[in-house]
């Protein structure tokens, strides 16, 4: 699809398949074969299973906050699914199917919401970035990568993710600026899951989409619905194509809905409305993509349970193993600080380690 | 009398302030509707309405920036940063803005904005978190940076913060936000910001600490005393202007000090302290004076928080150490 | 004129006069009076006057740096002129003219290029902001104010400047989203002038236009011609009036040439052609205008001599009465950074004294 | 060798950077075609290339944040604050990012980032263009703070600093940009971050300085040479690490000290080195460790300047009235 041509003001988003997971558009033309939405609508169910079980291994104790994923699986699945192996991803914070699809496992998210600084090295990911916690930091990062990856005559491209709340935040704005300016093949995904925290996105800001911020910066922007998992490919493909071509920066609003809390520590009963958390549930990109592939006589969903308790299986082994990682020691919390232990940490270590000799505990690796 | 927290102590004062002066404005990331996200405002909006209590776009030099405007117009904003961690977005507007409106216009204008933020460890929270870095504040020309330990002193200084004509940084100790309840009076109080507190006083060694770390400070003062150790504690609540005058004179006294602090060691508010004990007590110090501070380290996330944040143990051991000295 | 109506995406400026003073649209109605319009071009004759005399007093080191105005005159002294009383105005570093206008006098001027921070107390202008430096920070003040505005239920505006390169800044995206969100009355002059030190403007974004950034917030914009007074007068009444009914925030680029260098310590042929110059040289504020008043035979160029004479007498004067002000004390350096000396500043303070003292200097008030 | 200003040794050094590693990228607002506003990197566009030397949009947190990137893929990027006190618009960036990037990621990612920036009084230059908050990056942990005071060390510094495998937050005082010459080798040389330097040995007091306030320490300390008393200068030369066993070692020499810098007192750098000096001299310390520097007021005004910047005099009267206490 030919990015630069769509609107960015338009508020009717990109769409092919409606609630039902018919498909709308009039002459258009399938361009993932059925085996690869089949593996799409897997990994989606693989995601969300995850997600469930992540939030009950937090509600028993045994991993801290955890920001859940429901709803958002399409556009996380659809991000993870488009990049090539020499392409980048710099995260937000709720896009797991991506990450998962660009090679972190299990057990490192596991051990990151376990609070275990560990799980960051992404030991078996290539090309992206460590989670980043303080909102739209990550842009920047993103942008300087763009940079580095034409500097470096590759024809990768960059793919990093925001929330609609993200968008505020000067970085976004500079960030943009910078990529635009300087032409990186960057794409920029808002998911615009409607609340940051507590907060609506009509409270956000006042632009008639967040699709329309690219005209700030002269790139291509385009609305998409995100919870339609072809639209939502389709976009990505397009985008990447043109970033990858050499055109410079695309930014991308997808619309979907945060279905459960913002973390396992927030409860949206106190800012929004049950019915309005019911309008968004035949919205489900899940329960989309499904009746879609029903309807083409690809998918049998009786076959479900079996793969998601193979599913649940892989998941409960993965979070195990991260349970039963070795704890933080004293030295990790030195250890990478720099490349070599200044003076000044050297001395605070052997202090410590001296405290824990003289009390008689026990001494540490 | 009543049995609160700190949170609502805070909460307490917040309502009493918006209550006394129609000019209050309270607004910060989820401040409104939600009530903050540790329920420090729940209520408030309710209360006194959307124009006073809101929310704010996800910006935090943008909450910042436009105190310093609203104030320009006689407004009062006490505003949020959600944890300390993202305060650093705002940092350009509140070094070279909020701290300097009044020097700059010459008294034309001022910006008496008070600016709170949860800082600290010890909730087992994600990365930028659980960090203390009240000295970064404490540097900066212009700024009042206060840390109560207490719900009775939170809610006491915050009024005086917000009654005072200047910034205000206002750190809130998250670890003890619901952990310690206090009987405290409903109605209003002040505790003027610059005076530290003595919280016991003791002749053998002088400890000293705020916010979070008083917790421990206070075991350890405890248990000291239970070993024969007659500890002077001082909650110093005032990071700037700091009481140097009390410090003085409880070093003077008891010769021996021992500072206690969550943050990085080097460059850290120890220094200041241990420096100010130089100047005031040098002649009288019969021990080096020392500190216990955190590491020179991001502080670490949960699983490594443990090291991180000193025992109540850890500080006796060091405590004992400088009496036998 | 209804400012919502225009394309913020328009190249074209909206323009009333072209480079030769003639006006260019078709059924245009004169909505300032001759004498309006007169006075207007004296305060421009003004503007030049002082900018010329700063720069060279600073070449006879009686000042410190400063930032020339030369060729941005029609905007600020529009700026100037259509604001009330009670009205705000929140300064960039550029617009001498319209700080002029609200109040501030030239001897705070030379005080302030002087080093003297008596200056910005701006003794007889009322609901100005002090001249901040950084830059884009403005810009969330004025936003605020424009809440305070609202809070206080007044029918009053604020209106603040940016140059081009303060676009890029994130607290420019943060405050016109607050502002927009809010709808506070704030009007926001960009002043487009072509560069920033030494970046042009189409290696600062690579937005069309910088009005365009307006889209991004959901508030109008517009592009003007700058240095069109006429043209800058009807798009600042119109924004005025627009954000003074209620309707939210206005974002206006305004097209302009720093015919100068940034400040006396830049030389522009580092970074621009002659050629570049001279093109901008026919499209002066100035000379527009004053053509447009000698055609409608309402203007007199043999006048202006004498009156430029007159004009240089008075920003003489007070120059020379900021020369002459008392120096800046050892108090002055304490005595404004808080409500009341805290113990260090005393401290501080007294332990200088006694050094001036103790060496048998002499002692200060 | 050469004669050279420090502004002509940093384009050497960083003409050197350019032309060993072809990873190393420079920019920032106004690097490029203009050369700086110091003109620090003139020339350095023509010879490398836009690709490697060029200017960015007016944005400092995007600046510092697209360095992070650039890193990531393996690019070495020495960025620009045009002055310190515009940096603190990337302040968020270089806090929470380019000081965490390996530790977040346990190594996988380094940012070792070069953050260049002019410091420091003493121009006549307009408000936010002439302070010392160096503290303020010396207390965040995981970053080196490196300040230079003359043409020699400022060049060794920053190739070191370029080479290193860590984020440098490298400060250069703009009052000794071209106020001082020095013979120096056109050629490469580093000097290892972390060391200070013995400017001059000496037996009866150490003065300890830095940065553009070791003009005057340098002056005060031949006047007071002159005067009979013997002075040890030491500059200290890194800021984060400190070399405090050089600290140590002198003061336990002397048995007295002298801290010497421009930026506010109140939890500013001297506090540190004089908590040093009891860590490593307390037992040693023959009158109480002094520090001597800029008031917690914003730094004045061109007018206000002459208050707040010390004279030579100013410490040498310091100086005596220690060595006679
Ligand atoms: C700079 C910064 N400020 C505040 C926070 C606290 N915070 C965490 S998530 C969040 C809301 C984010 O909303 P959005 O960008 O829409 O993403 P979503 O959570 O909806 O995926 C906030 C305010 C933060 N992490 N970083
Ligand atoms: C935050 C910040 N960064 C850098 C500077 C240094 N500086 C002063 S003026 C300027 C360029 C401003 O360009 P523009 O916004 O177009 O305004 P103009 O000078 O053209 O009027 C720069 C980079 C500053 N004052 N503030
Ligand atoms: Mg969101
Ligand atoms: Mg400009």
């Amino acid at each position: 699809m030919d990015i630069a041509a769509y609107d960015p003001l338009n508020e009717t988003p990109y769409q092919i398949l409606d609630a039902q997971g018919k498909v709308i558009l009039d002459h258009w033309e399938q361009s993932l074969s059925d085996s690869e939405l089949i593996e799409a609508f897997k990994n989606m169910l693989f995601v969300r299973q995850f997600d469930t079980m992540a939030i009950s291994y937090q509600r028993q104790g045994r991993m801290y906050t955890y920001p859940p994923n429901l709803g958002q699986e399409a556009l996380s699945v659809a991000s993870g699914s488009v990049l090539q192996k020499t392409d980048w991803m710099v995260p937000s914070v709720r896009e797991m199917g991506a990450w998962y699809m660009k090679g972190v496992s299990l057990k490192e998210l596991f051990l990151y919401y376990r609070g275990h600084e560990i799980a960051q090295r992404f030991e078996q990911a290539n090309r992206i970035m460590p989670i980043t916690v303080p909102i739209a930091s990550q842009i920047p990062h993103a942008a300087g990568v763009g940079y580095g990856i034409k500097f470096h005559g590759e024809k990768a491209v960059v793919l990093t993710f925001i929330g609609d709340g993200g968008t505020s935040e000067g970085d976004f704005h500079e960030a943009l600026n910078f990529a635009a300016v300087w032409k990186v093949p960057l794409i920029t995904v808002i998911q615009n899951n409607h609340y940051a925290i507590s907060l609506p996105v009509h409270k956000q800001t006042a632009s008639k989409t967040l699709a329309a911020k690219s005209l700030s910066y002269g790139m291509p922007g385009i609305r998409v619905d995100g919870n339609d998992y072809i639209a939502m490919h389709e976009v990505l493909s397009g985008s990447i194509d043109y970033a990858r071509q050499g055109n410079g920066p695309v930014l991308i609003e997808a619309l979907t809905y945060r279905r459960g809390a913002h973390t396992t520590s927030d409860d949206p009963k106190k800012y929004r409305t049950q019915e309005e958390e019911q309008e968004w549930e035949p919205k489900d990109p899940v329960n989309r993509l499904r009746s879609f592939l029903v309807h083409k006589n690809i998918w049998n969903p009786d076959e479900e349970a079996e793969l998601i308790e193979g599913y649940r299986k892989e998941i409960d082994t993965q979070f195990l193993e991260a349970e039963q990682y070795p704890p933080h020691s004293l030295d990790d919390v030195f250890a990478y600080m720099f490349s070599e232990l200044p003076p000044e940490l050297e001395a605070q270590k052997q202090e410590y380690q001296d405290y824990l000799n003289a009390t008689a505990q026990e001494p540490q690796k | 009398m009543k049995n609160m927290t700190m949170v609502q102590a805070i909460n307490n004062a917040l309502e009493i302030v918006l209550t006394e002066n129609e000019k209050v404005v309270l607004y910060g990331e989820d401040v409104g509707v939600e009530g903050g996200v540790f329920r420090v405002s729940a209520g408030l909006q309710e209360k006194f309405g959307e124009k006073r209590v809101f929310d704010s776009p996800l910006a935090e030099s943008g909450i910042a920036g436009t105190a310093v405007g609203m104030a320009a117009t006689g407004l009062k904003p006490i505003i949020e940063m959600q944890f300390s961690g993202f305060s650093y977005h705002a940092f350009h507007q509140i070094i070279n803005q909020v701290s300097r409106i009044r020097n700059r216009s010459r008294g034309r204008h001022t910006a008496p904005i008070v600016i709170r933020m949860p800082y600290g460890g010890g909730i087992k929270a994600p990365e930028h978190h659980s960090e203390s870095m009240e000295v970064l504040y404490a540097a900066i020309p212009g700024l009042k940076v206060v840390i109560p330990s207490t719900p009775h002193d939170a809610k006491g200084l915050l009024i005086d913060a917000v009654r005072g004509e200047d910034p205000v940084v206002f750190m809130e100790p998250k670890r003890l936000y619901r952990s310690v309840k206090q009987e405290i009076q409903e109605e209003e109080y002040s505790i003027p910001i610059g005076k530290a507190s003595v919280v016991q006083e003791g002749s053998d060694i002088t400890l000293i600490s705020y916010g979070a770390s008083m917790k421990e400070a206070r075991k350890a003062s405890d248990t000291a005393q239970k070993k024969g150790i007659s500890v002077e504690l001082i909650d110093i609540r005032s990071i700037y202007p700091l009481d140097r005058s009390t410090i003085g004179e409880s070093v003077r006294k008891t010769g021996r000090v021992l500072v206690v602090h969550e943050g990085p060691e080097s460059y850290g508010p120890g220094a200041e302290v241990l420096t100010t004990v130089i100047d005031e007590a040098f002649l009288y110090l019969e021990a080096p004076p020392r500190r216990l501070s955190g590491f020179d380290t991001i502080a670490p996330y949960p699983q490594g928080e443990e090291w991180y944040i000193h025992t109540p143990e850890r500080i006796v051991y060091e405590l004992q150490r400088l009496v036998e000295y």
